[in-house]
């Protein structure tokens, strides 16, 4: 059994190898379907290997190293399982939209080889057992990545975003680097287990500083407010399956870093670390949604929306490193569990969305929240899909994303069993956060699902759309995959225990859930949920309605009239609700954060009303933009303005400060 | 109180008088005219008649015919038909159908 | 079963349906504003339409009453029509004040005169306007709270004389 | 302490004949840069070259080095000959040069910074900064001066010629403190130093005169900012 994990997780990584390898067939048309199949299967292998790494624990180790780069090992753990197996289903998911959705051309092999070589990499690195293996493997996922997100690099957005992904991918790098390094140099190992064992004896501040430093490190990958600005630009450039992977997975990679760190390596450290982290995490959730809320982009929203969860996940392991330090291990385990069950949730119900959307781009050639609409019409299929997607992601009932961010609430509002006045209050007021963001969650999703989705198509692009050949299937696979998650959420939850047990030692199990499939996360007078029971008592609510309308049929005839619009003539998709008025009142409520520019045009100011076109603009500058960003670039734009004066052109200037150089450097060896 | 609920309940009759008390100023109001039948006679019927600017009266058989859905209350035809007429001072004239407000005021005067 | 017995019938079935719960819509079709000023004074507190459990509704599709108001301009058809077509059945019509009822404009070709060949009206409320307690006395009667009273001996300041007995 | 340096005392006829030569180079560096006229420029490196040679062959003389005879003929052919003639009908004939225009400094503060820097030279090479018995070896400090002074006419003259004569006389400095300073210098260093000058002359002529006259004369250089 021991071995069966590693097996499967080699199988991945040659079928991800061989689909890399197959770009150099040169695109020609059975070798990009055939990349397609490849990383399907290795997502399947790599899927087989998660779930049999959670079921099973750690295997053994499959060590490479020599004398020159130092022991290199590769080891499935459970904590690594866990997001292997998301790895694995959303690899599986993109490629079976994949075959479907890519021109057979060189390019869409050079983009495959460079997704395969994504998820190769996030498998090893996922897998690594020493620093060496972790951080070649991380740097290489990085570089991997990048090219996925220049599949479409003559795109100016693509270009740009390629750029800040690698530029703040090897800004985190460098941290990352002095932190596992710090950590290897302390503890004299470069091995993962035996700094595991001997962390207890590196001295506290070398401790705190090497997880001050991890965490920026992965914040940079994971997308923590302020280190997030690549997400929002990179994650949307690619096409959908890219974005999919960047999204669900190699974000995510960030939270399993911190996990990494802060649980396994390091072992939860004083409390100021999850207060840290919990902080981090807190304020990325709201801004995240927040600036989602703004975004018409489709795909942009869901990137904005990837920083808020990744904020409540991060939130969530946080407040477990909290607990853990204040001697709260059943809440800290709890919380574990929550944050890695909302980064499957998450990861599962984020690439359904990209993919549908990406469906949607490939249909009508928007991504305009604003230019479509009254898709449900026209793509039945793919609108049930995204509201499954959508509902999960808003962490409505039914669905798993409910499931766990009500976990992770009910986790939170434990903060007052601390003894620490301080971190309990700190706790329950990211709790408040939290719920602030569940809130507008609810509200951005209700955008982002009804304004494509109903009402009428808002451009004759959208009018025209047509689920015919579109690659519906992967969404499909990813909707049962949340159904699962939902229903099947205390089988999931024991799974998780069990890689709560390996990576922190403690055990939850037996009392987080009862018998006849009830959680008791806290305390069993607190509170206690059966998400089964619910999902099926929900549907069943679903149902009654629709059974009363059968059992008592209006007696009167049935008349069919036109939607009601006002009594005009006729009613134009122009009038309808967008998504920029429908999120105006969280606009206007935020208004001191946001700080929009608002332009409006008119061609006259008719009193009568007959105005000719009026132009609206509409523009955001983020807050971190306007207070870190923006100072940070201006500050150092004024240092290069202030030693302009140097540059002037003139040869004998240049020749004099040559001069003047080798005179002080005389004087100085002189002395 | 109970009893009155619970009638206002069954009988889903007024229970509160729609205003509360008695309005007093309501007399005062506009109102549609009231014709004496003994006063009216043909000539002074058609006199009436022919005033209405919102032609809510006219002779049909013998009868004076006003239609309060029509007047306006503008009391010009009181003007013409002098003692013979007054305000109804009954502005709480609702009726269902459209028929329902022809008012047939028999001509009762003799022509002398 | 006689016109009588059949109106009987019919207002208990109506005050069955809307007495308790009443939601109103108001559609102008060319008034001068009079009514619509009289229809606002409704909800004054003095006259409190809601204490009788009717409330005025922004749209049709919510709406059981609507109000008329206006002599029909011929602009606002389309729109009448599509109001009265998006409220659910069943449905009353009130037709308010003059105008709609023939008394103020004539047929021409901007108005109709009158609403009554557009769309069936069922309780008439007269008055130039009509004030707000005629207003309330007419809701009253279309939802049959109250029976209509419109008696001809008011409008006779004497008795009128037998019949057969005049020269 | 090195053979070659013991030999070079002040109070021996070769140490006589190489402070001689050494003051004579440092002078010629002054009349270089207390001159406007390009022909004086060469003229003057002339001369300093010739003088270079003669000191180079005193070392050998002392030393009986068979790479220091080479070496001093290569300067008497290249340097005092070869290079003076080229730059005469190459650059000045053909350009027409006679006054040099381009002065960042008037000739009497240059020659002040000159005195300065030379002062310097002899304030800063002190004893600790050289080799233990160098430091008696007066060659040592005026060698440094003439480097300073090559520099300084670089930096004060805005003409390219004038650089290149500038670059030529930092090169004589360098080549003046290498014999007296290490006489038993590896001749392949010194022939590679060779190759460096004569090279960075061929090229020096060939964009001077691709540029011509007026823009040699850097108002051209001046526009070459980033």
């Amino acid at each position: 059994m021991a071995t069966v994990a590693l097996g499967l997780a080699g199988a991945a990584a040659a079928a991800w190898l061989g689909a890399a390898g197959l770009v150099l067939a040169g695109g020609r048309r059975p070798a990009v379907s055939l990349q397609a199949g490849l990383i399907g299967l290795g997502g399947l292998a790599a899927l087989g290997a998660g779930l049999v790494g959670v079921v099973a624990g750690s295997s053994e180790s499959l060590a490479l190293g020599n004398q020159l780069v130092g022991p290199v090992a590769y080891r499935v753990t459970a904590l690594g399982a866990t997001f292997l197996t998301l790895l694995g289903l959303v690899a599986l998911t993109a490629a079976v939209w994949g075959a479907r959705a890519h021109a057979r051309s060189l390019a869409s092999s050079a983009y495959l080889a460079a997704l395969a070589l994504t998820a190769l990499f996030t498998l090893a690195t996922l897998c690594a057992a020493t620093v060496t293996a972790f951080l070649v493997a991380w740097e290489s996922m990085t570089l991997a990545a990048t090219f996925v997100v220049w599949r479409h690099h003559d795109r100016r957005e693509a270009a740009w975003g390629g750029f800040l992904f690698v530029a703040l991918g090897e800004a985190g790098f460098v941290c990352l680097t002095a932190a596992l390094l710090l950590l290897a140099t302390q503890a004299h190992s470069l091995d993962f287990q035996v700094i595991a064992a001997r962390s207890a004896t590196i001295g506290s501040g070398w401790r705190g500083a090497a997880f001050v430093l991890a965490l920026i490190g992965f914040g940079f990958k994971a997308g923590l407010v302020p280190l997030h600005l690549s997400i929002p630009e990179a994650d949307p450039a690619p096409p959908a399956d890219g974005s999919a992977v960047l999204s669900a997975v190699t974000a995510q990679m960030g939270v399993y870093g911190i996990a990494l760190v802060g649980f396994r390596l390091l072992s939860h450290g004083p409390a100021w670390w999850g207060l840290l982290t919990m902080s981090l995490g807190a304020t990325s959730a709201v801004l995240g949604v927040l600036y989602a809320l703004m975004e018409r982009d489709w795909k942009r929203f869901l990137a904005y929306s990837t920083i808020e969860n990744v904020g409540i996940a991060v939130t969530a392991l946080g407040a477990a490193m909290t607990f853990l330090s204040l001697g709260q291990p059943g809440l800290g385990a709890l919380l574990l569990i929550a944050g890695l069950y909302h980064v499957l949730n998450h990861g599962t119900a984020k690439a359904l969305l990209f993919l549908t959307a990406g469906t949607v781009e490939r249909a009508t050639g928007l991504r305009d929240l604003d230019r479509l609409g009254g898709l449900a019409r026209r793509m039945p299929r793919t609108a049930v899909i995204a509201l499954i997607g959508t509902l999960a992601l808003a962490a409505l009932p039914p669905l798993n994303g409910f499931v766990g961010e009500w976990l992770i609430f009910q986790g939170l509002f434990q903060g007052f069993r601390l003894s620490s006045h301080l971190a309990a209050v700190l706790i329950v007021a990211a709790g408040a956060v939290l719920a602030l963001a569940g809130g507008l969650a609810i509200n951005a999703f209700a955008r982002a699902y009804g304004i494509p989705f109903l009402g009428m198509a808002r451009s004759g692009a959208a009018g025209r759309a047509s689920e015919r050949g579109q690659p519906v299937l992967a969404g499909a696979i990813l909707a049962g995959v949340c159904c699962a998650l939902a229903l099947g959420a205390p089988l999931v939850l024991i799974g998780l225990a069990a890689v709560v047990r390996r990576t922190v030692g403690i055990v939850i199990l037996p009392r987080l859930l009862v018998p006849g499939l009830t959680l008791i996360p806290a305390h069993p007078g607190f509170s206690s949920l059966s998400p089964t029971y619910l999902a099926l008592a929900l549907v069943g609510l679903l149902g009654v309605p629709l059974l009363i309308l059968r059992l008592a049929r209006p007696r009167a005839a049935t008349r069919t009239v036109p939607v009601w619009a006002g009594g005009i003539l006729r009613f134009r998709p122009r009038m309808q609700y967008t998504a920029t008025t429908l999120a105006n009142p969280v606009g206007v409520t935020f208004e001191d954060l946001y700080r929009p520019h608002r332009d409006l045009e008119r061609a006259s100011d008719d009193p009568a009303g007959r105005s000719g076109p009026v132009h609206y603009g509409f523009r955001l500058l983020p807050v971190y933009q306007r207070f870190l960003y923006q100072p940070l670039v201006a500050a150092v734009e004024r240092a290069a303005r202030g030693l302009g004066w140097i540059q002037s052109g003139d040869v004998n200037w240049y020749l004099l400060l040559v001069f003047l150089t080798i005179l002080v450097a005389y004087v100085a060896a002189g002395r | 109180m109970a009893a009155w609920f619970l009638r206002g309940i069954r009988r889903r009759v007024v229970t509160t008088r729609y205003p509360r008390g008695h309005d007093p100023w309501t007399a005062d109001l506009p109102a549609p005219p009231a014709f004496d039948p003994g006063a009216l006679t043909v000539p002074l019927a058609n006199a009436v008649a022919s005033v209405c600017p919102s032609r809510a009266l006219w002779l049909d058989a013998g009868d004076l015919v006003l239609d309060l859905g029509r007047c306006t209350a503008c009391g010009r035809c009181l003007e013409v038909a002098g003692t013979g007429s007054r305000s109804s001072s009954c502005i709480e004239l609702s009726t269902p159908g459209p028929r329902g407000t022809l008012v047939r005021i028999p001509i009762g005067g003799s022509p002398g | 079963m006689t016109e009588a017995e059949l109106a009987a019938r019919l207002r208990d079935e109506v005050g069955r349906t809307f007495g308790r719960s009443l939601h109103i819509r108001t559609i102008d079709t060319g008034s001068c504003a009079a009514c619509e000023s009289e229809i606002r004074m409704l909800l004054a507190p003095h006259y409190d339409l809601t204490r009788l459990g009717f409330f005025f509704t922004p749209t049709p599709r919510h709406a059981d009453l609507l109000m008329v108001t206006g002599p029909g301009a011929v602009g606002m058809d389309h729109a009448l029509r599509l109001t009265y077509q998006a409220m659910p059945d069943p449905k009353v019509v009130v037709a308010v004040g003059a105008c709609p009822l023939g008394g103020v404009l004539g047929p021409d070709i901007l108005t109709h005169g009158s609403i009554q060949e557009l769309i069936p009206v069922d309780v008439v409320i007269p008055g130039c306007p009509p004030s707000p307690i005629a207003l309330l006395h007419g809701l009253l009667v279309a939802t049959g709270r109250l029976a209509a009273r419109v008696n001809p001996a008011r409008f006779m300041t004497a008795p009128p004389p037998a019949p057969g007995k005049t020269a | 302490m090195p053979a070659g340096v013991a030999t070079l005392a002040p109070t021996t006829p070769a140490g006589v004949v190489l402070d001689l030569a050494a003051v004579l180079i440092l002078v010629s560096a002054f009349a270089c840069l207390g001159s406007k006229l390009f022909a004086r420029y060469v003229t003057y490196y002339g001369i300093q070259s010739l003088v270079l040679a003669v000191a180079v062959a005193t070392v050998a003389v002392r030393t009986g080095d068979r790479g220091l005879w080479v070496l001093a003929g290569l300067t008497l052919v290249i340097k005092a000959i070869a290079i003076p003639s080229a730059i005469r009908r190459f650059l000045l004939d053909r350009l027409r040069l006679q006054r040099d225009g381009g002065l960042a400094a008037g000739l009497g503060v240059s020659l002040i910074l000159g005195a300065v820097l030379t002062a310097l030279a002899y304030l800063v090479i002190g004893r600790d900064l050289l080799p233990p018995g160098v430091g008696t070896v007066p060659a040592i400090p005026v060698a440094t001066a003439v480097i300073l002074l090559g520099g300084l006419v670089m930096v004060v003259r805005r003409h390219a010629v004038a650089q290149l004569i500038g670059w030529l006389i930092i090169e004589n400095g360098v080549v003046l403190g290498a014999v007296t300073l290490a006489a038993n210098f590896p001749f392949i260093v010194e022939a590679g130093i060779f190759l460096d000058v004569v090279a960075s002359v061929l090229i020096m002529c060939g964009v001077v005169l691709g540029l011509g006259d007026d823009a040699a004369g850097g108002a051209a250089l001046r526009r070459l900012s980033g």
